[in-house]
């Protein structure tokens, strides 16, 4: 089963090449099934491969931290430089296989609800599964080169899923930011595969480990290309300063926000940084800075969502806020408890957005505040949102508890001012998720038309909720249970061990911390918007500037919008430059040479000989002769040239 | 049997014939044409065949084909053809690239006859420049390629043709007039006076570092103006907007690789100190090339001056990847030149298809192209990928080893470099919005579909961009023995770059 | 006499025939200088072969060939101007101005 | 030793003028196409004559008292006639509907000339040198100015007499002063005297001589008649001008100042650089505004003649070689073109936009006059590009680098001119639609033209050997002393 | 005594010259010149060249500049007369010659004081031979020479019959 893990990635891109070309467009396209079919064959695979590992059926190959490493040549070029296309399987790898697969399949059968009324679902299933394809062979190539070859892929696919809906002009300007915004941070990789390159030599990830082991990657360097691969990471994971495509990525359809800015592609810079931690233990500078900009994004990520009424978006910020604590967990030495983190946020997250999704579908409206009170005619879609609300927030036993929990610990027996920021912004998650549940689906209706229509999503809609919710409830704790994620997914720092160093604090404080602030959160929000929205309306009109702040995003997206029209004055510059001064220089200059000679030419024969004929009008001539023009075909003024020339030569020679 | 004269040479046979067709068989010229077109490009394929890449020498490249007989014995001038693996790619892209828009060409109407009496001459020309090792032969055909293209543009081009055509011919005679200079200079130099590129490249050992940098200058002159590198560039957006829609695929495909092509085959080979004297200089070329040229697209409205000045940027690539001295950067080089050959000819044919039906090339006239032409934009959206390197097509490849084999010796100029490569992705990105994405213009409601003769020009490119990006071997395995060789001919000369 | 007199002589002579060649204004005074710089020359060879180069008389037998150059010149110069006189009717260089540029 | 017999050729040249002058009076009208092709008959029969001295080289080479019958002479003779047979033939094409008088005297003028410069070409004696080209002078006079009825024509050859006559005069002057100092006009004496002679005098001396000269092949200052004595002449004297006293005066001018009096001794190689770069320069920039295709030619062929004193001035075989080679090339390719602009200029005149469409009207006529113009300018595959190639490759040689510099940038600008005919041809809507009925004199010319210029473009060698066979003067000098003074300026950066 | 000869006929000559440049009448001028030519005559004389005095006089005195004065008699007007004979560009020219004879007067220094060494004998019968042995060619083209003026001439002063025109 494991060997031929490489087919995984391969059967969604087939299927994505089929499914373009293969099959007429329109309503009732049978593309659809062909697509679910093929990944829910993907997904066999990878859970197997998953619970395998998980429960240690296939062992670590010996002395190896991994299960299978293949390669094969692909592209050869001087003496000794060769990139191979290969296949990695280690802890990480499995268990994103396995999320990424999970989550997708679910998403493909929940869009058959969902995108049922579009006609262009063919386009829509090819781009899905081409995305899939990406993503998995993102996740288990073994060669950075290919990875980065996946990164752009992905990052293209996203471009042409937000974009989905061409017609309308939201979506197409805010695929041209996402895919523009990641570009920006794919320099930043770009940049890191160059230094890693031209000190190593090599791509492969098995080859530089031993490399980085062997102490041949100087600090500066490390330094270097952690920074650089943390840059890409920022753009791809929408960290603190490039995170602002990922709110307008909403306008593409909510399953694939789902899948593609919830679970997967948004882990991406996650699981770079996780691929090449070994580059980032020899770097302390580079690991501090990803726990910063983690706990940064975190924290900045929850206060923005904290004012905004579109659904979608709140969840956007909160998966800002996610991937901040997932970045701070490997920041901070938890490289397990930010994988395991990952994991169980891929669930709750998928849910919460499949959940959005079906209550767009049925409401047709984003904005929280026309909802209210939909509980009583969604019940399914409340239920299992209000679990994944209680699992995001916090609530102990679930599985965002163990892991948000786990990474709090990392964080604390690393700097305890961290831990209090990340307890902080805990609460302030279950504050948001609270009022965002109680804004849609307690209190009484505001807008009653919308109201009498909403109705529950059919069943392939609610469907993958249940799977998902089921998950959020009990995959935190199986995991958790003696270790056993623990054992597939660890990385022995030689000189930092899990638990050492940092204070070991009192048994309780942590996880009493992390529970009081949930309750804190919960209180806060039932009592601001379960009732009416008086008092919360009374809050943000007092705090004007601040929410006002919040709503632009701490003006990010008004600074890239300036750096984008500096970026238009420079090229209207640039061409103005090329048209007049650099075309003038050398092709009027070439006339200009032309000219030059002509004129000299012609000022010789004016100044020099017509003096005295350009008193030509007051020649006192009979009348016959009449006005004579300026006469340039005097014979005698060419007898004069002759003559003189005869003269200057003669001097010249004679007085040498 | 020599394959390579009758490459060079069957088009010319083609021109003639088609010269004594009358004037009215327009259809018979036009079968003509692509028949000969698509003859030669058997015959490249042949060759391809026949060529073996690992057959290289030590010290100076090892030809095969080789054709050697004696032309002019009083000026010392032999008729010496041969290829390697640094030409034979190229000769193959000149030859695809010639049948594909020879089919194109059907859509001309006006004076077909001198046409492709042109188009055919401006053939032979290419390829005797990248067949030819002897310094006369190569001037010749690189002077041969001038009037035809005079006349291509000048004829059936846009509304400027005029001042476009006789501007591209009198900005590249200045420069090949300096050429002739340098040719002269070497001529002189080698003691047994001789053209013979080979001997020139072992001869040079004798000469002195300053001899060597005036000549290379004078070389360089001839060559930048048809990179079109930084400060002589300026004819190439104006030629491009001005020529015909096959001729510029042409222009863009071919006529930009000769001047990278003489870079490595005369000023490296035959001129290193020189060459090395001006390798900091070359960078900071390549990297105004680079960024300037995409500023200069982002400016653009004219979506065809826009994939010129695009081409000055991935030309741009080019020239990093011969600042670095290194096999990893030549061949990054070529790569490059063969894909942008492939995607600016693939990018200008469907300008051009756009250009026919709505009769404007402003980016800004059209809108929500995406649904009413699904194919074009397909084909247009993959293109434009390719251009700007995204991974898994032809355009990343050549690009990230240009920017490997420069990164190990320059690092501050190729990290400045690696900007131009965020500006690309914005400039086409832009015109991808503006043209297909967003709401319908109505004004473009009755546009055709691209048609049959459109797709089968442009349907190879595309297959082929796609395949030269999963799997880059195919080329490289052609190219790479060779530039292993070339690029540590001088090895203890680039030392001290290193 | 020595030989210097009859160079200056023959100098002035010609530097007359220069200057009256450029200046005057009727074509035929310009014929005129021309037939004097030509005698100036004759000038010239017979006083060297008459001081420098005695033995043989090529000076001379050159004069005499001069001669007849200079009256070839007269005839076709007059012939020509005739010509023109009939279409233009006048003889003034300046106004030969039809072929300009 | 008189030994007459090597100036057969000439003389019986001379008589066939004087029989077709005598024939003029019983031609009259009409029937006067048939003395042209009396004249054309004239001039192949001495060309047959020449052949026997080609055939025989012992027996018809050799040394006269003022004259000299070598290579080079025989060279130049066999140019010169063929220039006289292509223009006699031009001339029958030549305004064919009007009325023709006196075609006898016409033929016998130009053979007259023809004559004179045979005669230029192998005089080694000053005075011969003087009266051969007093003979051509004269000549080209009458024939500028042969129609009479035309104001332009008559006004043409009025300048170009007066500024004829005055640098023969200055001429004149200069071989008295050269006399003086030298004893003699024998060139082939002067050389035991040469080296302690060079006075003042004998420096002034030669420069007057080389303003003849230069006068002749229309050197830059001297330049100033050729564009409107060109312009007034009838269209067959305006090719003949433009190329036979050009050939023959290089050729004088090599025998006298490369071979007799190497131009390094007077140190005046910098001067005539400076004044082969003033004629290219000069030649074509003019020639860049101009818009009567007559004057334009006129320019352009000063411009070559810049070119040719390229090899002039470098001196060594290898530019007397280019000079040689160019002036056979040019021969052709002016005459070509010549041939175009008169079957154009009878019905359309020679403004530029008699061009206008011509590649519509006559496609094939378009397409080699267009070669012959990238021939003049000089683009690879054509013979102009051998040619020039040969003469940079002189300078190069020799050392003047920016002598080829300023070449070189000059056959860039000159494409632009040379282009612009194209331009008419190529880009502009014919006036009228109808193809100009082509004469099979115009055709032949043509195709003999352009089969020369490919000829000598893709295979030059049979012209290259023979050029180098020709290129050797009698009576050889010791061989050392020429070199001596060989010139050396280059700085040193050949290694 | 032979000063005396040679002052006045120079004298005569320059001065002449002189009126045939600055005479406001052509027809004055053209006196002048034959003049001019008269005293060049007298110098040859004085020169010992006795064949070269007469051809002088023969071929130029009265052949030449008689020629000249039917022409100016021909072709000259009314109002040429008293019109300005000189164009303005004689500050020019008079600098030229300045120049010139500043080159003229290096090259003449070095053969001041040269005397003659020979006394002069009739000189004819030598130029006879002369004419006839080595300038045998020259002879003969100058008559192709006078022959082709002679064609120039009638074909030029023709009278205006327009028929039998040109090509």
């Amino acid at each position: 089963m494991l060997e031929h893990v490489y087919w995984i990635p391969l059967i969604p891109l087939f299927t994505s090449v089929v499914i373009l070309f293969g099959g007429k467009e329109g309503k009732d396209s049978k593309m659809p099934y062909l697509g679910i079919a093929a990944m829910a064959w993907c997904f066999l695979q990878s859970s197997v491969i998953f619970f395998q590992t998980l429960t240690g059926r296939i062992p670590l190959l010996e002395g190896k931290e991994y299960f299978l490493y293949e390669r094969i040549p692909w592209l050869s070029w001087g003496p000794n430089l060769k990139v191979h296309l290969g296949v990695l399987i280690d802890g990480p790898a499995a268990t994103l296989l396995f999320v990424v697969t999970l989550v997708s399949l679910l998403v493909q059968i929940y869009s058959l609800g969902y995108m049922y009324d579009d006609k262009r679902k063919k386009r829509y299933y090819a781009f899905l599964s081409f995305f899939t394809a990406a993503m998995l062979g993102l996740v288990v190539s073994s060669s950075l080169l290919i990875l980065f070859a996946a990164w752009e892929l992905v990052g293209v696919s996203s471009y042409l899923l937000i974009g989905f809906w061409f017609e309308k002009p939201g979506p197409a300007y805010a695929a041209k930011k996402a895919f523009i915004t990641t570009k920006l941070g794919d320099c930043g990789f770009y940049f890191g595969l160059l230094l890693l390159f031209s000190y190593t030599g090599t791509f492969d990830l098995v080859m530089l480990k031993s490399h980085v082991a062997q102490g041949l990657l100087p600090l500066e360097a490390a330094t270097a290309i952690g920074i650089g691969f943390l840059i890409g990471a920022i753009g791809k994971s929408a960290q603190m300063p490039l995170f602002i495509w990922l709110p307008d990525a909403m306008e593409g359809p909510t399953p694939v926000s789902a899948l593609i800015h919830a679970a997967t592609m948004v882990v991406a810079g996650i699981y770079l940084v996780a691929r090449v931690y070994f580059i980032y233990t020899s770097a302390p500078l580079a690991l501090g800075a990803v726990a910063w900009v983690g706990l940064f994004t975190a924290f900045l990520a929850a206060t923005m969502a904290v004012t905004a009424y579109d659904i979608k978006k709140v969840l956007a910020y909160s998966t800002i806020s996610q991937l901040g604590y997932m970045m701070l967990g490997l920041g901070v030495y938890g490289y397990t408890s930010a994988l395991f983190h990952l994991t169980t946020h891929a669930f709750f997250k998928a849910l919460l957005f499949l959940g959005a999704g079906s209550v767009i579908h049925s409401v047709h409206t984003n904005d929280m505040r026309e909802m209210g009170g939909l509980i009583k005619r969604m019940p399914a879609t409340a239920t299992t949102m209000g679990i994944a609300t209680l699992t995001i927030a916090g609530m102990p036993l679930l599985s965002g508890w163990w892991s948000k929990e786990a990474v709090l610990h990392a964080a604390y027996s690393h700097n305890w001012g961290m831990w209090l920021l990340g307890v902080l912004t805990a609460g302030l998650t279950s504050f948001y998720m609270c009022r965002l549940f109680f804004l849609t689906f307690i209190g009484e209706p505001r807008d009653p038309h919308k109201h009498q229509h909403a109705h529950e999503s059919p069943a392939t809609m609610t469907g993958p909720l249940w799977v998902l919710a089921m998950l959020s409830l009990f995959a935190g704790g199986l995991l958790h249970y003696n270790g056993l994620f623990e054992h597939l997914v660890h990385f022995e720092v030689v000189g930092h061990g899990e638990h050492a160093g940092g204070s070991h604090a009192p048994a309780f404080l942590l996880p009493g911390a992390a529970i009081f602030v949930f309750l804190l959160g919960l209180g806060f929000a039932y009592r601001l918007y379960a009732g009416s929205l008086k008092t919360a309306q009374g809050l943000r009109d007092r705090f004007e500037w601040a929410a006002d702040t919040l709503e632009r995003r701490y003006y990010f997206d008004d600074f890239f919008l300036w750096l984008v029209s500096l970026s238009d004055k420079l090229a209207a510059a640039c061409f103005w430059i090329d048209s007049r001064v650099v075309d003038a220089i050398f092709v009027d200059g070439w006339a200009l040479v032309v000219r030059a000679v002509a004129a000299a030419s012609d000022f010789f024969d004016d100044y020099f000989v017509d003096g005295a004929v350009d008193g030509m009008g007051t020649l006192t001539q009979d009348a016959g002769w009449g006005l004579r023009k300026l006469v340039r075909g005097q014979v005698q003024e060419y007898l004069l040239y002759v003559s003189l020339a005869v003269a200057v030569f003669a001097t010249f020679l004679i007085s040498r | 049997m020599e394959l390579l004269s009758t490459i060079t040479f069957l088009p010319l046979l083609g021109g003639l014939v088609i010269l004594c067709v009358p004037k009215e068989k327009v259809g018979l010229i036009r079968g003509l044409a692509i028949f000969t077109t698509a003859a030669t490009f058997a015959a490249s394929l042949f060759l391809l065949g026949g060529f073996d890449p690992n057959l290289v020498g030590e010290s100076i490249p090892k030809l095969q084909y080789v054709e050697q007989l004696n032309w002019i014995p009083s000026l010392g001038v032999h008729y010496f053809m041969g290829v390697d693996g640094l030409s034979v790619p190229i000769i193959l892209l000149t030859t695809l690239l010639s049948f594909l828009a020879a089919i194109y060409s059907i859509g001309i109407e006006t004076r077909v006859k001198e046409f492709f009496f042109w188009y055919l001459l401006l053939e032979v020309g290419m390829i005797g420049v990248f067949c030819a090792m002897d310094l006369f032969l190569f001037y010749l055909f690189w002077e041969l390629t001038l009037v035809p293209m005079y006349f291509l543009i000048g004829v059936w081009g846009g509304p400027k043709k005029e001042f476009a055509a006789i501007k591209f011919f009198l900005f590249t005679l200045f420069g090949s007039v300096f050429m002739l200079l340098g040719i002269l200079a070497l001529y002189f130099a080698s003691t047994p006076h001789t053209f013979n590129m080979l001997e020139l490249m072992q001869a040079n050992g004798s000469w002195s570092r300053s001899f060597q940098i005036v000549v290379f200058i004078a070389f360089y002159l001839g060559l930048a103006v048809k990179i079109p590198a930084f400060p002589f560039h300026t004819w190439l957006p104006l030629a491009h907007v001005e020529a015909p829609t096959p001729v510029s695929v042409i222009l863009a495909g071919v006529l930009l690789k000769m001047g990278v092509y003489g870079l490595i085959r005369i000023s490296y080979s035959i001129l290193p100190a020189g060459y090395e004297w001006f390798l900091p200089y070359l960078i900071i070329i390549a990297f105004i090339n680079i960024v300037y040229g995409a500023l200069c697209a982002m400016a653009q409205t004219d979506m065809k001056k826009m994939v010129a000045y695009s081409s000055v940027n991935h030309m741009g690539y080019c020239l990093l990847g011969l600042a670095a001295v290194s096999t990893t950067g030549f061949n990054g080089a070529i790569f490059q030149m063969i894909t942008h050959g492939i995607i600016t000819g693939a990018l200008f044919l469907l300008v051009g298809v756009l250009y026919d039906r709505a009769h404007t090339r402003d980016i800004t006239a059209f809108g929500g192209l995406g649904a009413k032409l699904p194919v074009y934009s397909g084909i247009m959206a993959l293109t434009c990928f390719a251009s700007l390197g995204l991974p898994g097509l032809a355009g990343f490849v050549g690009e990230f080893m240009c920017f490997l084999g420069a990164f190990a010796y320059w690092k501050f100029w190729t990290t400045l470099s690696v900007a131009g490569i965020l500006i690309t992705a914005a400039f086409f990105l832009r015109m991808m919005q503006k043209v297909f994405l967003g709401p319908f213009n109505e004004k473009w409601k009755d546009l055709p579909e691209i048609n049959l003769r459109e797709l089968i020009a442009v349907g190879p490119l595309a297959v082929l961009t796609v395949l030269f990006g999963v799997w880059p071997q195919l080329i490289l395995g052609l190219t790479d023995p060779t530039v292993k060789m070339i690029s540590n001919m001088y090895e203890h000369m680039f030392q001290l770059v290193r | 006499m020595s030989l210097s007199h009859y160079l200056v002589v023959s100098a002035a002579l010609f530097l007359i025939g220069l200057f009256g060649a450029l200046t005057r204004r009727n074509t035929i005074g310009i014929l005129m200088s021309i037939e004097l710089i030509f005698n100036a020359a004759n000038l010239n060879l017979v006083a060297f072969n008459r001081y420098l180069h005695f033995d043989a008389l090529h000076g001379n037998v050159i004069t005499l060939f001069v001669m007849g150059i200079a009256a070839a010149e007269a005839v076709v110069g007059l012939a020509l101007l005739m010509a023109i006189y009939r279409n233009l009717n006048t003889i003034y260089a300046e106004d030969f101005n039809l072929l300009k540029g | 030793m008189l030994n007459l017999h090597l100036l057969y050729p000439e003389i019986g040249l001379a008589v066939f003028a004087l029989v077709l002058l005598t024939a003029d009076l019983f031609f009259k009208g009409g029937k006067g196409k048939f003395l042209y092709f009396l004249g054309v008959f004239s001039a192949c029969l001495t060309l047959g004559i020449l052949g026997l001295a080609y055939s025989s080289p012992e027996t018809y080479q050799g040394l006269g008292t003022m004259w000299t019958v070598d290579p080079l002479a025989l060279f130049f003779k066999v140019l010169i006639l063929a220039t006289v047979i292509l223009v006699l033939l031009l001339s029958v094409e030549y305004k064919p509907e009007a009325a023709h008088g006196h075609l006898g005297s016409f033929s016998a003028l130009v053979l007259l000339s023809a004559v004179g410069m045979m005669l230029l070409v192998s005089a080694v004696d000053l005075l011969l040198i003087f009266l051969a080209l007093e003979l051509v002078s004269i000549s080209s006079f009458i024939l500028v100015g042969y129609e009479r009825k035309d104001l332009r024509s008559s006004e043409g050859a009025m300048k170009y007499f007066i500024i004829g006559a005055f640098s023969s005069a200055l001429m004149v002057y200069g071989i008295s002063l050269f006399y003086g100092s030298m004893g003699t006009t024998r060139l082939t004496e002067i050389y035991p005297l040469f080296a302690q002679r060079s006075s003042a005098m004998f420096i002034l001396g030669c420069l007057l001589i080389l303003v003849g000269f230069g006068f002749k092949i229309s050197m830059a200052p001297f330049h100033l008649w050729v564009a409107d004595a060109y312009e007034g002449a009838p269209t067959p004297v305006t090719a003949f001008l433009s190329v036979a006293p050009k050939i023959a005066g290089m050729a004088v001018l090599l025998r006298v100042f490369t071979h007799f009096v190497p131009l390094a001794s007077l140190d005046l190689s910098h001067v005539l650089c400076f004044l082969a770069m003033l004629t290219m320069t000069v030649g074509n920039c003019t020639a860049i505004f101009q818009t009567n295709v007559k004057r334009l030619l006129a320019y352009s062929s000063i411009a070559q003649a810049g070119y040719m004193l390229i090899g002039f001035v470098t001196g060594g075989i290898l530019g007397r070689e280019g000079v040689l080679l160019y002036s056979l090339v040019y021969l052709f390719m002016n005459l070509g073109i010549f041939a175009v602009v008169i079957h154009l200029g009878n019905e359309d005149g020679y403004e530029l936009d008699a061009f206008d469409g011509l590649a519509k009207r006559d496609l094939a006529l378009a397409l080699l006059s267009t070669f012959f113009l990238l021939s003049l300018a000089g683009i690879p595959p054509l013979a102009g590009f051998i040619a020039k190639f040969r003469l940079f490759q002189s300078a190069i040689q020799g050392g003047w680098y920016w002598l080829a510099v300023v070449g070189v940038l000059n056959s860039v600008i000159s494409v632009y001119y040379y282009m612009s005919i194209a331009h008419h041809m190529f880009f502009r809507e014919p006036r009228r639609a109808e193809p100009a009925r082509r004469g099979w004199i115009v055709t032949g010319t043509v195709a003999l033209a352009t089969a020369a210029i490919f000829l000598f473009g893709l295979y030059p060698e049979p012209a290259l050997s023979t050029v180098r066979l020709s290129a050797e003067i009698l009576p050889a000098r010791a061989a050392g002393a020429a070199r001596a003074a060989a010139p050396s300026t280059g700085p040193a950066l050949l290694p | 005594m032979e000063q005396i000869v040679f002052y006045s006929l120079s004298a005569v000559t320059l001065i002449a010259a002189l009126g045939v440049v600055t005479m406001r009448n052509v027809l004055h001028s053209a006196l002048m010149l034959g003049v001019a030519l008269m005293g060049v005559a007298g110098l040859f004389a004085a020169l010992g060249a006795d064949f070269l005095f007469a051809g002088q006089i023969v071929i130029y005195v009265t052949g030449v500049a008689v020629l000249v004065l039917f022409v100016v008699m021909l072709a000259g007007r009314e109002s040429d007369l008293h019109a300005r004979q000189t164009n303005e560009k004689w500050p020019l020219a008079v600098a030229i010659c300045a120049v010139i004879f500043f080159g003229f007067w290096r090259c003449i220094a070095p053969y001041a004081g040269t005397p003659t060494r020979t006394q002069p004998e009739p000189s004819t019968r030598a130029i006879g031979k002369l004419l006839l042995s080595d300038y045998a060619l020259p002879f003969e083209l100058i008559s192709l020479i006078l022959i082709a003026a002679m064609i120039g001439a009638i074909l030029f002063s023709r009278g205006g019959s327009a028929a039998e025109d040109a090509p």
